[in-house]
């Protein structure tokens, strides 16, 4: 919906241009906006709380460290570049225009919809931060920390404001050809879960992987962690909307009842095999918030909790595959993000009411919205292959055995979190 | 003087204290402790991945008594820490060739 | 007023059936249910770190899961039967139609007053949500995991909903005989303390009460839950003016200073017998919050600074009970819940401004008031007796006593919270 | 801006005197405002984190209580005196009137600007309270609890309310004079640095202070708090536009960026010296959130980078001078909010656009701010060296040596926090 | 009987229960402690105060054995802990006067 | 050798390892442990429910030392840890049969 309000903003300046009558912004959409923005930034903290509390306690700084700085420096890049790369005004199917370099231009009192520019650049910039942030989950306790700050600047440049372009600029190719993301099924997980995939395997297996225990330290930091992203993911569905309208209404229901679903499937499903976990259910509910990001705003609530009981069970099983193929992408980024953002951007196709879905006869959708999520996944895991063996081979991407056993807090921060 | 290292459950650890404190023995030290033996731990499972954990948390009791009091000492903990189901621990005596108060300097049994 | 709105809903429609014109959507009041829906969710987390922090260590996850399963568990719940056993329109004053089963109909369309009835259903869950997670506060450290998820199931149903109905909706029995409830006092508060009691009862004390020390094992947990209950409970009392309005700014200044105020006194109360403890100022904070709730957008300022400073005095003393009659409703819920919630209720009648309450002249308010909540926490506490002793005589409801010293985190789901 | 806006009410009601036309509550705006109080509440518990995180764990519980007694007890005086001293109607240029003694008059229905009065008074409310919460970096570890409530109540009502008066009334003497703080770099920061450092020479320092390591018992807390802070501040600054408009995008725009290039200046100068660390990268964060606050809505985005990196810079080698000059203002209140705020207030000087600042052709206003922070930063550190004397002299300010050593948990509250 | 003391480096721990198993020594008790020693600590920065922190993290393994395979365990004990780097640990051995299993009562060899 | 067991004040350890040091023994293990003893503990108020908490957090200092330094060892942790008020702690002292350096393999005297 997102696209459709981003169209809806070029008509209004069209028809502005015609009438003489300025687009204007709606208090309303703007505070929900305002909150959305906010909302979604806190998603951050929810992450480093959620991936800091499943790894081991001489690991932890490092692991939050990923978000936090995934906030301030995307943070930054998003401000100079990247906002204007994925939205800046153009023609390009591939990418925007340097319109809003350095968030300059007509930037301070820019209109788009019914909202500031300005507020609409910080929601959206909040998105590329969560989205980089998330492929940490791969390459906790190991990689070099000054290689992912290399690595985030890259990415987030070649990688997310293009394939953002892609999606939901008028002129992306993906969105021009009809694909549905509401909030970033493709452009958010699924391409950060390609993009964890291509790092883990770059940087190879944790030494104790598969050998030795690796426990979570922390659970109910994992807990709140999930609690934090549940809240914030309100903004980033809901929000998706654009405007405080019954389309954010029906985001909101569909986001609490998918991820209420996948909640209890996923604890059904293990407590089948044995006991319901906490880790389980709090995993759960971030595979159901995953898989209805990219349809929050097209399905009914039933068919928000069908995706919901759906992904609960599949990614349960998903994460396993890991441990078979012997990949060590550790947190589960792509079990869950990959997995549950790939099966959301496809069962959109299948699920989306109003004739936009196979189940309101819209038979092609199914098509679309898989060509359009393979694509951004596919590239997002070529050109992360190609920056991780870049750093690999020029400053490093992994820190040493010795400093593995030692903790990468004390060795790449010199601190410890725990005093 | 003996050491006497007393390996307990720790929901036990209470029941210990009180017995000693019967005995007249009031001075101990006690820290929190992994053990493994015959009884097993317990399978934990995250996320997919099952860890066979086999250590058990228990309590480690250390107290230094006067030789006199070393058996009925060993008796009153043993009785005190049993629940008859594997897991109940183990004492150990070891000899002490001297002890100090650090507050006063005194030495030997009246220091402990 | 949450139910006075409901009423000009009402009064709208029938409104608009004359003079052909629809109730449309107010961006802003939308933007404010959202919100205040998302906040209280967060009130989850808020809580299971609350209560969490006050368990052993043993048993924080299980404490943990019990909100969060109330937001998996009850959040599925709600979307299919509760929301319309207790809005579905009807003139039963018991209970609602089935008009929403499963959120279908014009769900997704409808607009309840001046927001949309989607965003109406999903603030409303959240309470559903939040009065069952409230009641585990009472089983901590002993119920069988298995029972708790089925109690949830059963108790939204037979008891949350009807009673939310009676209370809330227009033809609510509670709501015709003028029972005034802001937020929830005797719907969340006094029926979650009442059943609290009755579990307690059925599931007997901790082996360790009044025997043991039973530590709280990280105070900073439960002050962090406190003040994330604070900042949600803002969405949930000025959420329940149901829009942006004058009324809800009253309603946040009146929370605002009920809960400063209760904080206050319960510190003074302490400090007069002893020390001044954290953990007595996040009880103070959240007995303010409690007795403040019925009463939020019927009193003056001042109104809420004695409301607030009185529940104080009364929780910090009526916590103290459960040692006296020997009944481990462990982190009292009944003394803070049912006690806080019971004297808010009355007091609500006691202090109400314009015309409502004693004190403005309407004598009658006060005996109203208190035949509600009795009414509800009669039902809510006989309802649960009853559950509590079927789920006893089959499944059994209480885990053994070496599964206890144990600690319900290993036993129950197989993991441990700190590595 | 809030200043401006405050303005503008006194204008409307003039105007609505002469026109007959009252003024109207917008709902959008009204719910950017109410959420911003509660952001800003928010601020509290995470300020207790990054705090609490930073001492010992013998301390944390008292670390914790600074900040929640400053919203219970901070919370009540401004219910029954503070509002109406910094806000109450006058023409006094040093303090405001009793027009709004305990909340009364109009205080219900009164309208500011276009919200209601009560909520633009708990906005405020927030900022007096998170202010008096920010002086106790300064004092943890060592201050006798019953010293720091006299100290809150005292400086609430001599120090902070007047100077809200000076800065934010439209008859105070530095808003007549055209000091500009958007959200209070002068009001809230500098003198509350003012304030610490104050405390600090009084108090004297920790028995440990350069003697014995004093460890951060728990950098994750503190992590978490910086995020919580982070989040909040949007409330604080965004939300200083007094309206859910394109001001308000601007300032949360430019406090996104300000705050995330000061997280990066931050942690490159520590990499330069060494390692960069958890720490700081969250104080800079912090250190940029401090410095855009009086400038959020007056400068371009371009402006927010450059004085983010900059604070960055200088904050991370002005918390060493505490080392120098051995002053132990434990947490570096005086280090980040005093040298951030001041920074931040004269840099707004510097940078504002569209005729405000020294870029855009303004050169008066360099002075004016300048003069503006050191007069209300003097004020506070003259008023707080006297209340701490007589606090001193009277009941006692510090603890005893056994008990520094003992910790404050136990011996001024009674209990632990981690059991 | 003897009690043997090993202080290792946490990572090796696994290594050397499973050699102490591999000898017929199934019972241990361990726990976490601090060393100093030559093995030097790091340095912590906090905040711009540089603390430098002399202890290593080691975990200290306790096991009572017969006094026929002393030498035997401490010789696989050094072979597991070993990675022949400075702070790879030490093994006190001790003198172990009496010894109890809680449980049974039993005494002496049978006990462990 | 002997093994010297120390148990001091928390914030008097660092005091205990200067002394130590200064005696030129660098080598020794700390953990922390909960003390019971003449000095008593506290009480902790919780929501009403008031508790004993008869344990001391202690610290736990071990050091292995040549015979000929035992007595010297003793003095200077005795002064060290001093600070005459109740609770300073004790000093236990007990034989070492053998001792090895893992890294080196060394015995005896050479290894600590
Ligand atoms: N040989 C040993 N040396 C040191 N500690 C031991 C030894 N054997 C057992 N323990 C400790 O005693 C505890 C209980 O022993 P275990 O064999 O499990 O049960 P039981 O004492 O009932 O036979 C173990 O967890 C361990 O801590
Ligand atoms: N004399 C001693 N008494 C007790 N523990 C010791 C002694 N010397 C060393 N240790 C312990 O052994 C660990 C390793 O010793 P260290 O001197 O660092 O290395 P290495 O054993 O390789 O010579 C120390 O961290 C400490 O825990
Ligand atoms: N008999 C003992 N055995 C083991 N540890 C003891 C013994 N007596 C005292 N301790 C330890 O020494 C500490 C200090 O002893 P305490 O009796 O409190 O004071 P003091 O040493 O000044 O007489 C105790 O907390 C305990 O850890």
């Amino acid at each position: 919906m997102r696209k459709l309000l981003l169209t809806l903003t070029t008509f209004a300046f069209a028809f502005a241009a015609y009438a003489d009558e300025a687009p204007t912004i709606d208090t309303g959409d703007t505070a929900w906006l305002l909150v959305s923005s906010a909302f979604v930034l806190l998603m951050l903290p929810g992450l480093a709380l959620f991936y800091g509390g499943m790894v081991r306690a001489k690991n932890v700084l490092s692991t939050f460290l990923y978000s936090f700085t995934a906030l301030t420096v995307v943070g930054v890049v998003w401000a100079v570049i990247g906002f204007t790369l994925a939205f800046g005004e153009t023609n390009s199917p591939f990418v925007g225009s340097m319109q809003y370099f350095m968030l300059g231009g007509d930037f301070m009192t820019a209109i788009s919809g019914t909202i500031p520019l300005s507020v609409f650049a910080m929601f959206q910039g909040m998105f590329a931060i969560i989205t980089v942030a998330l492929i940490s989950g791969a390459i906790v306790e190991r990689m070099k920390f000054s290689a992912w700050i290399i690595f985030m600047v890259l990415w987030v440049i070649i990688v997310y404001s293009p394939v953002a372009h892609w999606v939901w600029a008028s002129s992306g190719w993906l969105f021009k050809m009809g694909a549905l993301d509401f909030a970033g099924g493709t452009v958010v997980h699924f391409s950060s879960g390609c993009a964890a995939l291509a790092l883990a395997i770059v940087l190879g297996n944790r030494k104790d992987f598969q050998k030795a225990p690796i426990l979570p330290h922390n659970v109910t930091q994992t807990l709140v962690g999930a609690g934090l992203l549940w809240f914030g993911w309100f903004g980033f569905n809901a929000g998706s909307a654009l405007g405080a309208n019954a389309l954010a209404g029906v985001a909101f229901a569909n986001t609490m009842i998918a991820a209420a679903a996948a909640g209890v499937s996923w604890m059904l499903i293990e407590w089948m095999h044995g006991k319901p976990s906490a880790l389980g259910v709090a995993s759960g509910i971030v595979a159901g918030l995953v898989a209805i990001t990219p349809a929050a705003g097209f399905l009914a609530p039933w068919g928000a909790l069908v995706l919901g009981l759906l992904v609960g069970v599949v990614c349960c099983y998903a994460i396993k595959i890991k441990f078979k193929v012997n990949i060590d992408e550790s947190l589960d980024v792509f079990g869950i993000h990959g997995v549950g953002g790939f099966l959301g951007a496809v069962m959109t196709g299948v699920l989306a009411v109003e004739g936009k879905g196979l189940i309101s006869g819209n038979s092609a959708q199914v098509g679309i919205q898989t060509i359009g999520v393979l694509s951004a996944g596919l590239y997002s895991f070529v050109v992360t292959l190609v920056i991780a063996f870049i750093l690999k081979a020029t400053i490093g991407i992994r820190v040493s055995a010795e400093q593995e056993a030692e903790g990468t807090d004390i060795n790449q921060h010199g601190e410890k979190a725990y005093n | 003087m003996k050491l006497i290292k007393a390996i307990v459950k720790p929901h036990m650890l209470d029941n210990v204290k009180e017995a000693l404190n019967g005995l007249g023995i009031s001075g101990m030290t006690t820290y929190e402790v992994k053990g493994f033996g015959r009884q097993k731990g317990h399978h934990e499972l995250y996320r997919g991945a099952e860890y066979q954990i086999d250590f058990v948390p228990k309590v480690m009791l250390e107290t230094v008594v006067p030789d006199e009091i070393v058996a009925q000492a060993v008796g009153v903990i043993s009785e005190a820490a049993k629940t008859g189901k594997i897991g109940d621990g183990k004492i150990f005596v070891l000899d002490i060739i001297e002890a100090v108060r650090i507050r006063t300097g005194e030495t030997g049994n009246d220091s402990i």
